[in-house]
């Protein structure tokens, strides 16, 4: 490795690798996606633990979110399932080879809506992977219509009025049995590595729920600050497919405990509350009631809610050794001898 | 021909003994347990040496509605299925209507607690006295109905001259030979044929002399033969949903490989896991084959459906996977627990967008053996999903055969690069055709150097698996596509091709249907010789273009509604497309040599 | 032929002018909004009276990503894609390229902050110094890059001398005449177009003078004029999953319908679900046809896919179903932006088991329109699932088109049994084949009457729907189901034909292939005569056989890469499939009639 | 209807029907199937309850439980429909006549595992309908693989070991949004009617998840009474098919607060625990809570575990009042003026 950094000055890890060496392609989402933000972190905390780019995989579903393990990680293997499906393409993989790490993105569609079934039965048989979701409650890559964790009455200007209450997909991870349970902001950097570093030891599905808005499709049609001078009346334009350019929202660091109002690209805020110090993850009615509470009074959350490394993960269970992958035909295929003595009983 | 016309024939009064050569079925109700007592009595044959096969045509419940088992034996070899002379009537829910079908000259062996059979003058009746013969043989109340079906194991033995001797070794394989269990099912046996050579005289003409064409053979079911097909051909993970009747294929897999698959310090080599639905299903084998296991699933008709987004997606990005199914009748839930050959143009182009994959259509168990490890081989050589289409009447039936060959070739991994071979080439392109071949390389996750990885990814790429919408890149990616389909053609099991030198009229079939039609074309020899080409995979190669073109008309036997290999064949030899005619049919049952001849001959006198 | 060619051919140095017969394309980057901008360009053609229609070639993400906006205007009404002879050159990332492609003689307007473009001398060049143009506008400055589109509006009306009048109305349109808006867009237009005529000097041929082409006529995408179609067909229940393209079908129904379909009092008469994935979307509208709702769906390849069990199941259980599938580019995720005819094969036998469907081929917005509303009709006649196969070409971008005209039929509901006909009848059972036709009788849940009820199944059952597993049910049911199907033959539309009296060459097309193809027989008229039939539908009738019977060749010509009608063709005419030749391609653009007129030429010289 | 009891004996309810007018045909489950009991008091309380048998649908997706539709209301339209798909075509149906009144009929494998999305959706959007689930833990029709409410740990002499934590529907259902979460045994039949009045009248979704014995695959290998000596050497008789005779369970109902533990065929005990009289139904953190313990203590409680009718149905959302499927040729196409006068902005 050492060659694609020839003695210079940039800082190599332990490793031999530079950060620039965790970059993937450029990204093509638009300017300012919080899913660029949790990209950017997935490269620094690859470099910051020494990962080798061999060791991991990257999957995801369909939608914008999913796009993004392109933009990080080029020197790791990628798949990019189908909507919905990465959690099985997952098991799958990590079935032939469960030395790899895996880090899976997927949106709140992806996840929530027609992924429900697989997400669910991943965290049932805690698969070790880290789930990210690029949570911003719309479909962005089919234009904006409301996802499941849409928050209820939520008026968009293309998606409209919003009747269903929204899919938590915290509280469905951990009564599904998830060991993990994280949620974060997409802007607040420090605590998306923290919570990613933490994600990457667990020892089986570790789910982290990031609120990541959308700048394109995620405005509200009341706020004062929304795109286009933001009267319904504007709706035209919008579907002609003006996306300005904006910033990525990037936040100071909330800390423990800490309550914090934020404003989004349009100008609609949201409530972020970081958990107590004395806060107990290990408690699962307790993050249930935490999560029910948050719901109640419309605030995020943040931090690690659930945590409970007791179950064994699927390769545990099914007593995986060598990876499957690297088996050699000797091993995979038995002797001439043990099929003849293996039809006798079928005489 | 039925008895009464053999009597004709042979202008007798007293009917000719039939020896080896008859069919019988026992009528029961499902759930009564009634499977031990006929496989005692098809290995009772079977130990005879006598060629025999059995069908079990049964409901799609689990206790309650009607069931039948057929058994058939030929000194001849022929095992299709055939009207039984011989009924054993245990189900009064159907016994009339089983009655009704007797040939006449035909027997009924029935339970006495049947009350009002109808009475025919053309058939012997023999009563079995079951309450009497299982009146205190001890086995726990609840299980009485169940031991009491050996009762008329006893008269079948006694009506057809078996050695109860024989009939308990079959009845030993069936239990293991575990001496509690033999025993008490002996037991009824015993006193049932007792009281029939005491209280019965045959009067049929019925018996089975002992043969040697059994000699060495194996018996067993063709979702048995491929599970072990399977393991031999390294299976390392398989992902299923519980679906009649691919079921038992995975019941098997799920048995053998803790037998024969752990590697030297007793880890497994495998790993097989019940997914939540058949999309799931799809996916983990996605993404095992990925990651470099060798994967597959098995299913039937709507697991098919619903995993045809998947195989749209392996066949484009070019993944390895292997998809069984065992096809029972459609569309929709149809017949669960009947066979068909239903699904054949639906797999062949599964999956929106231009797709087609390379089918396997075994027709034996030693086929089912042999495919079973070389779908395997075949889907990592060519990097896309392959199917194995087999049918419920294979999968679930017991078959004779010879005993598998062992793989006659190394273990096939196809193109796969590692760190050693990417260092010499300097890396490498994941969908650049570097051979000609249309088959491009690829490498595993996991594979340590800085070169070896790619981006999966179902959306547009061009030869580096980069994401691109550009018209160029499409195009070029589809052509290579096509070309490796080409290569399939010759890389798949070639079709079992059997030339009449003067036929003018050629058979093609595929699977199960083999046994009807090669009967048929043994009683058509002098009136209408045929050529026959058993098609043993999608897509075809040179061969079936040359035996279309060496007959003046070309039929397609199959067992579906629509014809659809029939479809199939013209659509890709337009030139001889006209001489291609379609002879399908479906209702759930396997087809008969009698129905084979009557079409062909019907289609011969309109041609 | 492109201007050079044409310049030669007349003989002159000096460009002769070139009117109302050219190809404009605009190179932007995707998420600027240019989408306005074009649109304008488009309308005020269009007010000009030029037959124009205009491609969108967009990329699959939301911003940043290459887009190119085709406007073809041709006075003889032509409006197939053709190579462009002016660019106006907007994107940095592509300049370079899309200057390449321009042929010599063409045109290229450019963002005057574009760096180092090629330049090349046998093209005239104009620059938009777009900053200049803008600066001190009135509209926040988030909104600037989006106005600035309004430069090269500007600019190309002064070149094509089209009046800032014919302009103004144009984007009044656009805005729905919301003054503020009109004129803050509008004043970058003028601003530009007074800049050009007072900087640039017109040295190119190419000129719009107005025309009576479009008077009256209608301009409209084909998923805005299929949902009217379907508003005035009486859809009552729509259930969708969002997937490029089909979903400006869907947005296009959430707009109209509260227009057009509220009851007396204001109640909806109907209602739109967001499903959570293209499975339920399935489901809801089996349920909802079932009970009764004129029920459809819009979907593309991979929900077509994912539907593939409840379309088997659909058939089967005869439930009538409308799924509209905007076709895009697969296999599998493939290019969700690009145009397509790859989902042929696939919807046509969709589903496990012997399955076939209905499906409409509509070619233009008033097809589009028209087969709206007549699909539900032939669901709910047929009582089965009935497809429309679109693309994305058809279904986003604008076509010109007459005013669609009102149904020309009452409302069919199909063989519906009320409680009074129940009474009349004494009951009724729900597959059996009362009038010939294979069209079985159905009532509603909720009908007032004790022998209303019956129960649906996918699995076997007799013509009471009751639960069978008999043979004979079987195959009388998948019988009737054929001969159902055989009366769809003669219900679905029939192909439009052009016979030529002279041709010994037939070309058969389906959907928007159609506009390259008319043109190419137009330019091949004296070279190569040639009869054109039109599918409109699938099953075929007998003129279909006829128009092929009437050729010595027939070409089937398709946007899929293997070819699928015409394989579809074939295995329905196997006796002419050897006249039937394949001319298929997909690269995801439209087809253009060079490429067709190349492709017949040459078939015809080998043949 | 009278003509169908002419001037008999037998008992007719208010709308003139006899208990046998709400009959379906022969069952062809297994003898002894809980699903059997539970058919026997839906046909119960639709006689009591003076139910229309038209003015109701029967609905199921795949498998024994979703087979027994056609063992009830012979008089109601049925809709067998596919394998976990069952809140689809139910969202479909009343959609297109929200009047009529639903019952769904769904097992443990078609609702949790390949079903679990749309189950989820289906609360979510609180359709109106009785959505039973008829419990067993395991895949009956396919011959007994666990499902995913199979108990952790759990050995069974066909499927063998299972090793993933059970999936609980009623948890599942609460945070999906549900109204009307109930528990109960199929041998209880009073306490199955009492919930199957109460379902009915509820104003959207209302889970029953029925506990519903299998008597044919559901029996654990070392449990001394199972069928056929119950040493795992009997394997091969069960697998050739033969299922003893057996009789439905039925239990004395239990009173509040009651604990019981109850024998099932094959001798296994399962244990039952009513609610108390004081429990309170209508607080969503208690009723976790309360599944919650059940859980870790291994027991099933029983009876209206959440209750909440303040959401609106979907029928409701979407405004819908004439059923749709009820709209004339005249309310359903607008007028050719209205086509014309449509397309003057398209000009
Ligand atoms: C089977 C299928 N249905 C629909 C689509 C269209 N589609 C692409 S992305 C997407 C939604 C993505 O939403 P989400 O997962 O929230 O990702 P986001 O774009 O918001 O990051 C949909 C519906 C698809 N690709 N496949
Ligand atoms: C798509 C599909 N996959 C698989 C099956 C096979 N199948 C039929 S019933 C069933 C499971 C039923 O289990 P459950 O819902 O618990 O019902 P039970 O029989 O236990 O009452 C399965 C897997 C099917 N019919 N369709
Ligand atoms: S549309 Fe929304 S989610 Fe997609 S890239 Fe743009 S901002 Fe991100
Ligand atoms: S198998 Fe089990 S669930 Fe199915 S009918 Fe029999 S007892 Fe009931
Ligand atoms: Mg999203
Ligand atoms: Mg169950």
């Amino acid at each position: 490795m050492e060659n694609l950094n020839p003695a210079s000055t940039i800082k190599l890890n332990a490793v031999g690798l530079s950060k620039k060496d965790y970059d993937g392609s450029p990204s093509t989402l638009c300017k300012g996606c919080g899913h660029n933000s949790i990209a950017s972190q997935i490269v620094q905390i690859a470099f910051e633990l020494n990962l080798q780019p061999h060791q991991i995989i990257k999957l995801s579903g369909i939608g914008c979110s999913s796009k993004s393990p392109a933009y990080f990680l080029g020197m790791s293997h990628g798949f990019n399932a189908l909507h919905g499906r990465m959690p099985s393409v997952a098991t799958g993989a990590l079935l032939a080879n469960h030395t790899l790490k895996a880090i899976g993105v997927s949106g709140d569609g992806d996840t929530g809506s027609i992924g429900m079934g697989q997400f669910k039965h991943l965290m049932r048989r805690n698969v070790r992977m880290v789930y990210i979701v690029e949570n911003n409650g719309v479909y962005g890559l089919t234009k904006g219509q409301f996802s499941a964790t849409a928050e209820e009455g939520l008026e968009l200007k293309y998606a409209g009025h919003n009747e269903f209450p929204p899919v938590d997909l915290c509280m469905e991870a951990i009564i599904a049995g998830c060991g993990f349970v994280a949620r974060s902001f997409a802007g607040d950097a420090k605590q998306v590595r923290e919570l990613l570093k933490a994600a990457l030891s667990h020892r089986g599905t570790a789910l982290l729920d990031i609120i990541s808005p959308c700048v394109a499709f995620n405005n509200e049609d009341d706020s004062p600050k929304s795109y286009g001078y933001g009267t319904k009346h504007e709706q035209p334009l919008h579907e002609l497919g003006f996306i300005p350019y904006a910033e990525e929202i990037a936040i100071e660091p909330l800390q423990p405990g800490e309550f914090r109002t934020v404003r989004l690209h349009d100008g609609s805020l949201i409530s972020l509350r970081n958990l107590d110090h004395d806060y107990d993850p290990t408690n699962k009615l307790a993050a249930l009631e935490r999560l029910q509470r948050a719901q109640e009074t419309g605030e995020f959350i943040t931090g690690l809610i659930y945590y409970n490394p007791e179950r064994p993960s699927l390769a545990e269970v099914e007593e995986l050794n060598t990876p499957l992958s690297r088996l050699s035909t000797e091993q995979l295929r038995p002797s001439q001898a043990a099929l003849q003595q293996f039809l006798q009983s079928y005489r | 021909m039925n008895v009464l016309e053999r009597q004709q024939e042979a202008g007798l009064a007293t009917p000719t003994p039939i020896i080896n050569d008859f069919s019988l079925v026992v009528a029961t109700a499902n759930g009564t347990g009634s499977q031990t007592a006929n496989l005692t009595l098809l290995r009772s044959f079977f130990k005879l040496g006598i060629p025999v096969h059995g069908k079990n045509i049964f409901p799609s419940n689990i206790q309650g509605l009607p069931t039948w088992y057929h058994i058939r034996v030929s000194h001849e070899g022929y095992i299709a299925r055939k009207p039984s002379e011989i009924l054993v009537a245990f189900n009064p829910a159907t016994a009339h209507e089983d009655l009704q079908e007797l040939p006449s000259g035909g027997v009924c062996i029935y339970n006495a607690d049947l009350k009002n059979l109808p009475q025919r003058n053309d058939i012997t009746y023999y009563p079995v006295p079951v309450g009497e013969l299982i009146a205190g043989i001890d086995v726990p109340v609840k299980r009485k109905p169940y031991i009491a079906n050996m009762a008329y194991v006893g008269v079948v033995a006694w009506m057809l001259g078996v050695s109860l001797e024989v009939v308990e070794e079959a009845l030993g394989a069936q239990f293991d030979y575990r001496p509690k269990l033999v025993e008490s099912n002996m037991q009824v046996v015993r006193r049932a044929h007792t009281w029939a050579t005491e209280n019965l005289h045959k009067q049929d003409p019925f018996r089975l002399e002992p043969m040697n064409q059994t000699e060495g053979l194996v018996i067993m079911t063709g979702n048995e033969a491929g599970a072990l097909g399977a393991v031999f051909g390294g299976v390392s993970v398989a992902a299923w949903y519980p679906i009649t009747p691919s079921t038992s294929f995975m019941d098997a897999l799920r048995e053998f490989l803790p037998k024969l698959r752990k590697d030297e310090n007793g880890h497994p080599t495998y790993t097989v896991i019940q997914a939540e639905d058949e999309l799931a299903a799809a996916g983990i084998v996605m993404g095992a084959g990925w990651a470099g296991a060798r994967a597959l699933t098995a299913t039937s008709g709507p697991g098919i459906s619903l995993m045809a987004e998947f195989v749209s997606y392996g066949y484009f990005t070019e993944i390895p996977a292997v998809i069984w199914d065992i096809q029972r009748v459609g569309p929709s839930t149809g017949l669960p627990t009947r066979t068909s050959q239903g699904d054949v143009a639906f797999a062949y182009t599964l999956g929106h967008g231009d797709t087609k994959h390379p089918i396997l259509f075994p027709s034996s168990i030693e086929e089912c053996f042999e495919f079973g490890w070389k779908s395997l081989d075949l889907a990592e050589q060519l990097q896309t999903p392959v199917f194995v289409l087999s049918d419920l009447d294979l999968g679930m039936n017991n078959w004779m055969g010879q005993p598998f060959e062992y793989p006659n070739q190394p273990m096939q991994r196809g193109k796969v690069l590692n760190a050693e071979e990417l260092e010499a080439l300097g890396g490498f392109a994941r969908y650049k055709d570097v051979d000609g071949d249309g088959i491009p390389y690829r490498t595993l996750p996991g594979t340590p150097h800085p070169l070896a990885a790619y981006f999966t990814r179902g959306s547009g790429h061009n030869e580096q698996a980069q994401y691109s919408e550009r018209a160029d890149d499409w195009a070029r990616n589809m052509a290579r596509l096509a070309r490796k389909f080409e290569t399939a053609r010759n890389l798949v099991p070639a079709p079992a091709i059997d030339h009449h030198p003067s036929a003018k009229v050629g058979l093609i079939a595929y699977g199960t249907t083999r046994y009807a039609i090669e009967e048929a074309r043994d009683r058509l020899a002098s009136q209408l010789p045929t050529s026959f080409l058993r098609l043993r995979a999608l897509p075809i190669n040179q061969q079936v273009r040359d035996f279309v073109a060496a007959h003046e008309r070309v039929y397609v036997i199959e067992l579906n509604h629509d014809g659809q290999m029939c479809g199939i064949l013209r659509a890709e030899m337009p030139d001889y497309a006209a001489r291609i005619h379609s002879i399908a049919y479906l209702d759930g049952l396997p087809l008969t040599a009698r129905w084979v001849q009557e079409r062909l001959l019907q289609a011969e006198a309109n041609a």
